[in-house]
This record gives C-alpha cells, structure tokens and sequence, in this order.
C-alpha cells in the first residue's frame, strides 16, 4: 500500500481509466508536455499520446464545445479547466449544452464528460484562482457535481466520474493537491459516487462540508471535542444530487446543524442543504441550521484571504451558536 | 438626433448599394436565367438526372416550409423558422454528403434534414413544442437542431477531432473517409464560439466544413452589423481556405459543398463554405421584416429564385416533360397532407416523462421528485381537490 | 393618467432615463429599428439616434465586454439580452468582470450598468427561451439583482436600475409584457428600489414571489381566500440585496411561509430566502419553509409548460401542506 | 504510443524549422546588430535623444523586472509574471502613446505601466496580495491589469466606442484625439472574446490597436496551437490592417506602433499589431519552462536582446559615453531599492475594507455581515475566545 497525495490520487485515478477504456481523451490547457500546471495529468501525454492528452488552445468554450462533439463520438472527454475562475468563458456551453443534450434528445445522446476543476483558495493566488462557483453548476439540471476531499476519494472519484455516463462537475480542492498523504489500499471496494459519508461521528451537532473544508470540519470537530462537544462530521462528497439521507439520520440524532463551505454563503450550498433539512427534520431541530462560508463579497486579496476563508474558529463560532441557541 | 451613425464607414459603400450579386468572388454555375456557365475551380460532375432530383428536392422542401408555416398559422406550431430562398444552398451541400458524413445543423435546415431522410414531421415536434428534437441524431447522422447560436460550430468541430481519432479521415477509402459538416448563419459569425471553432479546426486540422448560409440577416440586423468584408474571407485569418458561392444555385453549392467535403475527409482540414442567399422569408413566423427593411430588395432576390432558375434550365434544354413538374406536385401534395395530418397526430409529451431524461443514470433525488408530483396529479383525480 | 402594459412602462422608463442624461445608452441585438423582439426599445433609435441606441453584432459577450469599457468612459449601458437562455455566453464578462471591476479597484472605478433579461417561461416557446437565471447571479457578490412585476414598477424600476451606480441585473416577467394594464401616475413617488413590498396582507401565511409569480399568487391567495385562509403576498422585487426585514415581520405574525419561483427549486432564490427565514424567525415557526417552483429538469417543451411551471395549484398544495403542518 | 499526433499539419513545417526570425513580413528598424535599417512602409522618425530615452526605459524595465523576480523568490511577492526579453515591444508601443490615449494591460505590461507613469511598487500589490490592482485607472489612462485572458480587448473597444461618442476621434486635434491600446498575448488570440472584440471594433470601425505580444508561448503551449498562420494575419479575416513588428526591436515596434495609433486617433479604425517576440523567462515565477521547450531556443532568442541591440547602436556610433552608462546604472539602483524597500512596507489590507468596496452603493445586508464580523473579530481581542 502507497501513500499518496490528492494529486497523485487523481493522476493515477485518471491513468487507470485511460487504461481501461481507449475512449477516454484528456484535454484541456498545458495538460500535455508541462501535465498542468498542479502537475495532474505529468506523464499522461507521454504515455498515451498526443491524441488522448490533448493540449488546446487557450479557449474554455472552445475546449467543452469540442468535447460535446467528442462526446457525440462516442469519446468521455476529461477536460482540465485551469482554474476555478476561468470556467465562466465555458458556462453557456455547460449549462446549455453540456446539461441539456441528454434531456433535449430524450435520452438519446448521452454526455459522459468529466469537467475538472481545481477550486477553492488559500494558496495564495492572485484574483480568480480562489473561486468556489459550485452552487451554480448544481442549481443546473442534467449536470451532476461532486467534490473530493482526500487523497484516497480522488483516486476513486475521479475513475467513478468518468465512467459515470453523465457530465460530472469534478471539483478539486487545489490547496490539499500537495497536502495530507494517505495510504491507497486498492483491493477495497470504493464506496459509490453519489453518496455522502460520515467521517467522525458525535451526538451533539451534525457539522457538514465538503471539499477543503472537511478537513476545516475535521480539526473543529477535535477542537470540540477537547471542550466536550461531540461533533458529527459529514463529507457532502456529492453536491447534486445531494445525498441527505445520512444528513437527516444525524441531524434527527443531534438535533442541529451546521453547513460550511468557502463558497459565499448567499445562494451557496448551504442555503440549500439548510432548507432540506429544515424540510425534512423541523422537529427533531433544537436551533435553525447555520452556515459559514465565504463572506458576500468577491475574493479578496491573499494577505487577508485566511481571514476571509471559514477557518476552525469561524466553524467553532457557528457551533457554539448553534449551542448556545 | 440623426439615425445614421457618425462613425465607421458608410457600410453601403463598402458593399457596393446593391450587392444583391455577390461580388466577382461568387462561384456560380447556373446563373438566374437558368443558363450554365464555367468556373475556373469548381465543376459540377453529375448528370441531368441529378438535377432533376435536386429539383423535386427543392421544390418538396419549400412545400415542406410553406405546409409548416401554414401550420404556425393555424396554431398547430407555436413558431415556424421559414427556409423560403436557402432551398438551394441547403440542397447543393445536403447532396453533396455521403452516408458516413456527420452534420451539425442551426434550426432553419429542413432542406439538409429532408437530404438526411429525416422524416419532415419529426423536425415539427420542437416547433409545436412536443419536444426538443424529435429523431435520433445517429440516424441519418443529423444532429438536433441548435438554438444558442453558434454552439453547435464547436460540436462540430469535436466530432471531427473524433472522426480523426478514429481512423476514418484520410484513408483513401471513399466509402470510410467521412467529414463534418457545422451549418450557421451570418450572424452567428459574430459569436466567439463560432471563432473558437475556427481556431480548434485549424489547430488541429479536423475535417469539418463550415457551411455559414449568408442570407444577409439576422433577425432585424443587416450583415454589415457582423463583418465589413465578404464574409468568406473570415477564414483567411484563421489559415484556411474560404469560399463564396451562390447560395440559389444549387449546382455551384453541390459542387463547392463537394469540393470542401472532399478536402476534409482527406484530411486537408477545413474549409468556410459561405453560401450567399438571402432571407426571403420573416426570421421566424413572429418576425416582422417590414419594420427593418425594404421591400425592394425581396423583389431584386425574387428574381434570383433558386428553384426558378433550375426549372427554367430543365425546361429551356427540353429536360422534362410536363408530366415530371405534375408528378412532383402530386408528390408534393401527399407530402403536404402527410404533414398536415401527422402534426395534429404528434403526441403529445407526458409531463412526468421528462424527469426519465434529465440524467443518462437516474438519481434518487428526482426520482422521488417524480414520485411527488405523480402522487400530487393523482390526487386532482381521485379527490377533485382544490 | 394613462393605462399602460409593463412593456409600455420598461419602454417609457428608458426613454426617460434617456432624455434625463445623455450618458445613457442602449444596446443589444435588434434593438434598434426593430425595437427589440418584445418592443420594449420600440422608437428610441428614431429618437436618439444611431449612436444612443446600438444594434449590436450577434455576440453577447461582446455586449457586456464592450459595455463595460463603455461604463469605464463614464456611459451607462443598458444592455438587452434578447432571452434569459442567452445571457450565459455574456456569463464571464457579467461574473467576473462586471461584478469585480468596483471591487477590484477599492472603489475607483464604478459600473453603472444594467443588464435587462427578458425570463421566466409561459409563453410557449422553444429551448432556452424561458430560463430563470436569477439565483446564479444573486449568488455573485458586486452585482445587483431585481425582478419587476408589474407595469407601473417597471417604469420606475428602470430608471432606478439606471441611476444606481452599481451594475444590476434587470429581470423582466416576460409573458406579463403585453398582459394586464395598469394606470401609471408619474406624479408619485417611487418606493425605492432595493426594498421588497406587502401586496395584500393576511394573517395565517406569508407568501412570497418576485417577477412572473407575483401574479400567480396573488391569485393563489384570493382563492385561499374564499376557504377562508388568510394569505399575505411579498413581492420581493430585489433579490440581492435581499430586503427581508418586512418578509421576517410577516413571518413573525403568521407563522409560516411559503416561498414560489419558477426557477428550479434546488439552490434556487427559495432556499436562500427559506434559510434566513429560518434563521430569523426560528421560533415563530410553525411549520417549515415551503419552497414551490420549477422541477429540477431543463425546462420542458412548451406543450407542457403549463403543467411544470408553479400555477395556482401548486402554491395552493404547498400552503395546505404549510398549513395541515 | 507515439508522443507526435497524427492529424494535423506539421506545424514545424508550417513555420519552417527556425522561425525565430518571424519571416519576411517582420517590420525592423534596427538589427540585432544595431545597425538601422529602412523599411518601405514605416519609419522611425524621432532623433538619437529618443533612442537614448528608450534605452534608458528599457533598462529601467529589466530592473523592475529582475527586482520582482528576486522579491518573489525571497518571499515578498506570491507571483510576479516576468516580462523579461519583450521590454522593445512595450517601451516602444508605450511610448508611441499620447497622454489622452488609453491603454488597457493584460498582466504582463510592466514597461508599459511605466511609460504611464505609474509607480512600479503599485505594480507589486496585485502580485503581493496586497490589492488587486492599485492605481486608478484615470491616473496615468491606464487599466487595472486584467488575469481573465482576452476580457480586456472587449473593454478596450467599448472604451474606444466612447471615445467616438465623446467626440474626440478624427477631430484633427492632435492634443485631442484619442486611441485605445488593448494589450494581448498569442494564447490569447484563441479566446472568443478576443474574436469578438475584432469584430466589434470593425463594426463600429472603432479607434482601437490590438497589440499583441506574441511571445511564443502561452504558459507550455507553443504558438503553433493557437494559430497555423502568422498571427498577425488574423486582422485580415476581420478586414482591418495587421502587421508584424519585430518586437525586440523599439525603433520599428515605436514606428509601427504610432502609425496605428494615429490611424485610430484619425477615426480609421482598429490596426492589429503583431509584436513579434520572445518570452525569456519562465511564463511566471511558478512556472518551470524546462519541462516544455529546449534551452537552444532561449539561446537563438538572446542574440536578439532587445537592449543590447539599442547599446550597440549607441555605443558604435558613439551617441553615448560611459557616463550615460553609469548614470542609468545608478537610476535602476534607485529604483530596485525603492522597490525593495516600497515593497516591504506596501500596506497590508484590511479584511473590514473590502465590505466596503463590492458596491458603489452599500447595502444593509453588506453592512450588516461586515458588523457581525467585526464584532466577531472583537471578541477575540476582548475575550481571547476559543
Ligand atoms: C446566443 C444567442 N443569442 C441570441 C439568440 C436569438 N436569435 C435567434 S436567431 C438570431 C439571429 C441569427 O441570425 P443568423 O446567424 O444570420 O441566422 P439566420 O436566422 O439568419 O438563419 C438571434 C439573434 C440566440 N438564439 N442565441
Ligand atoms: C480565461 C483564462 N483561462 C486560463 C487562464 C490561465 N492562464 C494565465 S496566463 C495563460 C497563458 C497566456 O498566454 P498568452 O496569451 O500568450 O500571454 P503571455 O502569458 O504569454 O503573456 C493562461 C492559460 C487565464 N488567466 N484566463
Ligand atoms: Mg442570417
Ligand atoms: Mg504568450
């Protein structure tokens, strides 16, 4: 057994599914020679060729228009979008074609293209590498979003999205590509795409998170636990379609609630994870369902950027609130 | 305040005031009279008996367009996209592909999807709004109609990148060899997508023809809003071979179409194909073109009707007799009932089908979305509520 | 005092803010001699010329991207999207652009730009042509999102929107466009922009709408009414800002809400409203926020619009279910 | 698996084995060699004093540029995007600019930053973290660096559309009227709003140049994927001039550059200038060029310096001593300490502040969450919580 980066997870996940099935191209800008600039696709090119690791030129709608036609072939494009921030220039191409064909076609045309992208802050980065634009590919329907949190989930995720015959919005947390190493036990079978998970159980509060913030979550959760607060900690993994099952089960258990993300918290995930438990479990809820997030203001500057991101004393703030309500 | 814009040319002067000719560039083989002429470059290859069918497909495709616009009319369609005067542009290419060709239409090309034996009611289920694409695009190799416009360029293009990776380009192998055709209007060519595909074509050298239908507008706006050159020569800037024909002549469209496509599935990579017609027609069945342009101009391009001059060519060289012209409006007519009465007949989509097409593998989230508004329909019959 | 439609009023409203500053322009496709394919430009090329009023090149991008470098000149751009399906090839100038510039200059520069989507669906129409697109944008923080309802709103919404230096996305009801009159008194004055508004009061729910579904419940709550329940409508009208404070004394006096949009329910403008509800008015809560809106498909073909769209039917299902809670 | 594609010109071919010497079309004024030399079209027509300015500006440049480079690497700087090896194409588009003309930047336009007068340390913020962009774009006509590749080519269109508007393009006032620089990389020139913004230019035959820095690369992309042809070539499917510049050379990338401008000014619409260059350094200072192009390349590219050239003008025609030398020397001293000591001390933001710049008018909603964190950050100092 190896232990590996969420890097090293996602390139050797998406290697084993270039081996397994010829279908699968990988494309996107500097993904070939320089294998992207976190190094996620080093070595595929060299390996499989030009023809499948293809470079392209620097236009995002140009790069998931083309891999539509790809799609429409019988190919499952796995495009590299540099950064968060530059999936805009391919929205309409992802929410008016990439989403709808399935649907526009009843069914006829299937779309298995896999979108990466690196998302989310706190490396640093000048503006538009720091962004969390997942609400708005999940509010979008015919697309299904997901995000990985560890390396061992990215090594699974990332095969389980390409073989998914729907277009998955694959987000990366970019600031674990070189973080946590954890070991990689292949033999075992990989727990299903769609579905969240329980990693650290508790009774008092369900606290949710996915992407970066579950390890955000995670360090909370112990930091509670040190002042005898049993904190239940959920990894969303799946944003759409939501997997709240296990989300009801606990929040029924502790009884309150707590979503965090980077993402502004106006209109972001956890308004709509809020509402559904509020839906599902008002009266087993001791307070309303809080959330932490990014503030409503764009991105700032990255001297203050951990100041703006949710951090544990945020996440601990809205547990205490929660708490104390 | 003066409605003429102090700034940027006088576009009039730099088309000429009536460019209603297309310039010296205009590759034409039959001219409006109906008399056939040479081209340096391009030829027409087929016989006297392709013509004729090139004729009945003209003429079926414009009953098709006026039975459907008769439709609208009636209220059987909520809005028609009306072809009027691109019958030839759309017949010339649509015949000029092969089996294994791929095409990527706008919403206006009946006339390729008559060539693509689309049956013509299937493309009235989007207009009368039962669906959104009523055939299956790998039948007949005709992708849905596209709306967003320019989207589809880019589709194109990615299948002929896929075309290449499949062997299928460049073999010598005429039955093999297979290219993409991406058809889209002058106003499209303002769209970054469609620029975007120009560039991704010539990058990569994909077998895909660019077939833009200049019929002079887009919607309201005239085609000197888009470009204040020929339109063809886009492609010089991209490092491909662009080419202006005349869009109502159906031997010069065939015969160029065939030309770029041939290129293509060669594997000499792409070609712009501008087919300069004209918009007979309104935009849509919703459109009002009075409020926009003169009616003269509708007069100069009547005169240049593409299926006029090929009727006059059959006729004057003694092609055809009467009972050819009677045969075909006899078909024409059946097809006009066919039409008619299979609009009426289309069914009628089923609310509760749409959640089984959002998602190629469902998802528990809609399926119990499904099951919640089943049991909430269900409840208005068996209790009557509210 | 004259009866006018709410395309007269938009027309009216523009015209207005035209004749008040001359840094007022107008663009978009066909906006010019066709007067935009609703009319609602109808004769302002004639009147202020070629210069003023922009038929634009068939690309939305463009649109925006040339509006903004316009607004950096001191204009202020008022930008027709012909239909709500196409503003997403603008997506990136409008998100990252748009939104950011203030931002990204502390302040310096400002973009007085209005964004004018024609949305919602009903008027049996193909593909793309009505999307709610409102939740995505409310969702980017440095734009401004409003919603008219009604004739006499949108006269003076307008020329509010144009004079806020901030960018707003402008939402039209589109199929209430040449629908219901209403008498236009130019000699009040305007409730402000950014505030929501009690449209009848109640007192055993809050119902709230915005846009296309004002009108619908208003019908929903006349016909309760007849059952003797009592419904106090919210026309929201700005949806970012949010003006909750009236949304929240409400819910304090009935107990419950119920939230409608045709937009899709899922992380739509219902679950943002839904959350802070909650948040607010915890324990006055009687039941928890329903949410009544478009299904989590693409928008389906129009022949059965009128069944996926929220009718009266369905906001009085979802009061019920309030209610019976 | 074979590394080389099997579609697809060989682009080597295309561009012949070395095309370092950007072809037969490249406008030069001065050879590597320092030596002048005509050219039929444009012409240089300042005096030595200007060379000696531009030399003095270029080295200026470098400075700046080695002085980030080095912060970066110490830590002071997160990024810098070096413009090493193109200081000729920007001093010399940038100090053909009037004081009235406005420039929009993409990342990468230190030198033209200074030819506006910015304070380099203002450059530093952005790359700092400190701000994100800090300087007013009406101080010096000069916009806030722009990372979303392509959006500033629009802006600068419908900046020049203003300008129109505003009555100060082809006055004949030379203290008046005014031009649009949109600054842009090869990479670039795929992105549709790139496309776009050529389009819209020619519609409105907007006072826009298009300035391109073809560097070669975009980030490990060669500028073969972006275009089979010179890119300069691109402006002709638009229908407006492009032109290739040597971009190492000040003396003709100046000439070219003035000559667009002034045909913008004079209400003749846009020009694409092509300058044709080279980027020496890594595409930033995370970036590692070793893993995508071969150091000989670099090699060719450094016997074109663009400093050296414009040194050994001067020093073999003897326009310069060694004083001139040491004084500059001393000035790029001066400055790199400026900076290094500017840079240290830039202020750091304050994460209150940005509450206050999302809108130009505040919202309760805004106020009210920068209220809650501040009580929250209170608490911390009052409490020392958690
Ligand atoms: C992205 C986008 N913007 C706007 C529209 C609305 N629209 C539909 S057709 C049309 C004009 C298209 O003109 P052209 O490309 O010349 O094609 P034609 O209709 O003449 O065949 C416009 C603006 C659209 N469908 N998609
Ligand atoms: C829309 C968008 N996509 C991707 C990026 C990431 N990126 C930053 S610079 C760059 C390459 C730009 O190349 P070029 O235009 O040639 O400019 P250069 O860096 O060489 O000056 C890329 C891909 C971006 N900033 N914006
Ligand atoms: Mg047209
Ligand atoms: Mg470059």
């Amino acid at each position: 057994m190896a232990k590996i980066t969420l890097a090293k997870g996602l390139n050797a996940g998406i290697r084993k599914a270039m081996e397994n099935d010829p279908k699968v191209l990988v494309m996107g800008e500097d993904v070939g020679k320089l294998g992207g600039v976190f190094r996620i696709t080093d070595g595929l090119q060299k390996d499989f060729g030009e023809d499948r690791v293809i470079d392209s030129p620097l236009a995002e709608s140009g790069i998931l228009g083309t891999a539509v036609g790809m799609a429409m072939r019988g190919y499952r494009p796995v495009c590299e979008i540099q950064f968060d921030g530059f999936v805009y220039p391919a929205y309409d191409q992802i929410v008016s074609q990439v989403a709808k064909i399935h649907f526009r076609s009843q069914g006829k045309v299937t779309m298995p293209i896999v979108v990466r992208i690196p998302f989310g802050g706190g490396i640093g980065a000048v503006e538009h590498h720091s962004e969390s634009p997942e609400a708005q590919f999940a509010h979008t329907p015919g697309l299904k979003v997901v995000a990985c949190s560890n390396p061992v989930d990215g090594y699974w995720m990332i095969q389980q999205a390409i073989a998914c015959d729907d277009p998955v919005i694959f987000l990366e947390p970019k600031r674990q590509y070189h973080a946590d190493k954890a070991e990689l036990d292949e033999s075992t079978t990989p727990q299903p795409l769609f579905t969240s998970r329980v990693v650290r159980e508790g009774s008092d509060l369900t606290l949710l998170a996915y992407g970066p913030m579950v390890k955000t979550a995670m360090a909370s959760a112990e930091a509670a636990a040190t002042e005898g607060k049993s904190i239940e900690v959920i990894d969303l993994r799946t944003l759409s379609p939501l997997d709240l099952a296990p989300v009801f089960a606990s929040v029924r258990k502790t009884g309150r609630a707590v979503v965090a993300h980077e993402a502004h918290v106006n209109l972001g995930m956890g308004a709509e994870v809020a509402s559904r438990i509020t839906e599902a479990c008002f009266y087993s809820l001791e307070s309303p369902v809080l959330r932490v997030g990014g503030f409503d203001t764009p991105y700032p500057p990255s001297r203050i950027e951990e100041q703006w991101l949710p951090d544990l004393d945020r996440v601990l703030d809205a547990v205490d609130r929660s708490l104390a309500f | 305040m003066s409605e003429q814009s102090n700034f940027g040319p006088d576009l009039g002067e730099v088309f000429g005031p009536n460019h209603a000719d297309g310039g010296p560039e205009l590759v034409q083989l039959l001219t409006p009279e109906g008399e056939r002429v040479e081209h340096p470059e391009f030829s027409f290859d087929l016989g006297d008996e392709a013509i004729k069918g090139f004729y009945r497909d003209m003429v079926l495709t414009r009953r098709i367009d006026t039975e459907a616009t008769a439709l609208q009319r009636h209220g059987e369609l909520g809005i028609w996209a009306q072809l009027l005067g691109q019958e030839a542009a759309q017949i010339g290419s649509g015949r000029a592909l092969r089996t294994q060709d791929f095409v990527f239409p706008t919403y206006r090309e009946h006339g390729v999807a008559w060539c693509r034996d689309i049956d013509p009611l299937r493309l009235l289920g989007l207009f009368r709004g039962v669906d959104q694409g009523g055939w299956d695009p790998d039948d007949g190799n005709f992708g849905l109609y596209t709306i967003v416009i320019g989207a589809q360029t880019l589709h194109a293009t990615g299948y002929a990148m896929g075309l290449q990776r499949d062997g299928v380009v460049g073999t010598g192998d005429q039955d093999r060899d297979a290219a993409v055709v991406a058809y889209f209007g002058d106003g499209a060519s303002s769209q970054g997508d469609v620029n975007e595909a120009f560039i991704f074509a010539a990058s990569y050298n994909a077998p895909v023809v660019f077939f833009c239908q200049n019929n002079q507008w887009a919607i309201s706006e005239p085609i000197e809003r888009q470009t204040r050159i020929p339109l063809y020569q886009r492609a010089l800037g991209f490092g491909f071979p662009g080419v202006r024909v005349d869009g109502n002549d159906v031997l010069a469209t065939y015969a160029v179409s065939q030309a770029a496509l041939q290129r293509a599935r060669e594997g000499q990579g792409p070609t712009l194909v501008e087919a300069y017609t004209y918009r007979m027609g309104a935009h849509t069945t919703t459109d009002d073109p009075t409020r926009y342009r003169l009616s003269e101009d509708l007069e100069t391009w009547k005169l240049k009707d593409p299926i006029q001059r090929v009727k006059a060519y059959l006729t004057r060289n003694g092609l055809v007799d009467q009972a050819f012209f009677d045969e075909i409006e006899t078909e024409a007519e059946r097809l006009g009932e066919h039409l008619r009465e299979g609009c009426r007949a289309l069914p009628e989509p089923r609310v509760l089908d749409i959640f089984d097409y959002v998602y190629a593998e469902d998802t528990p989230e809609l399926a119990e979305q499904k099951a919640g508004f089943a049991a909430y329909l269900d409840s208005f019959e068996t209790t009557g509520a509210h």
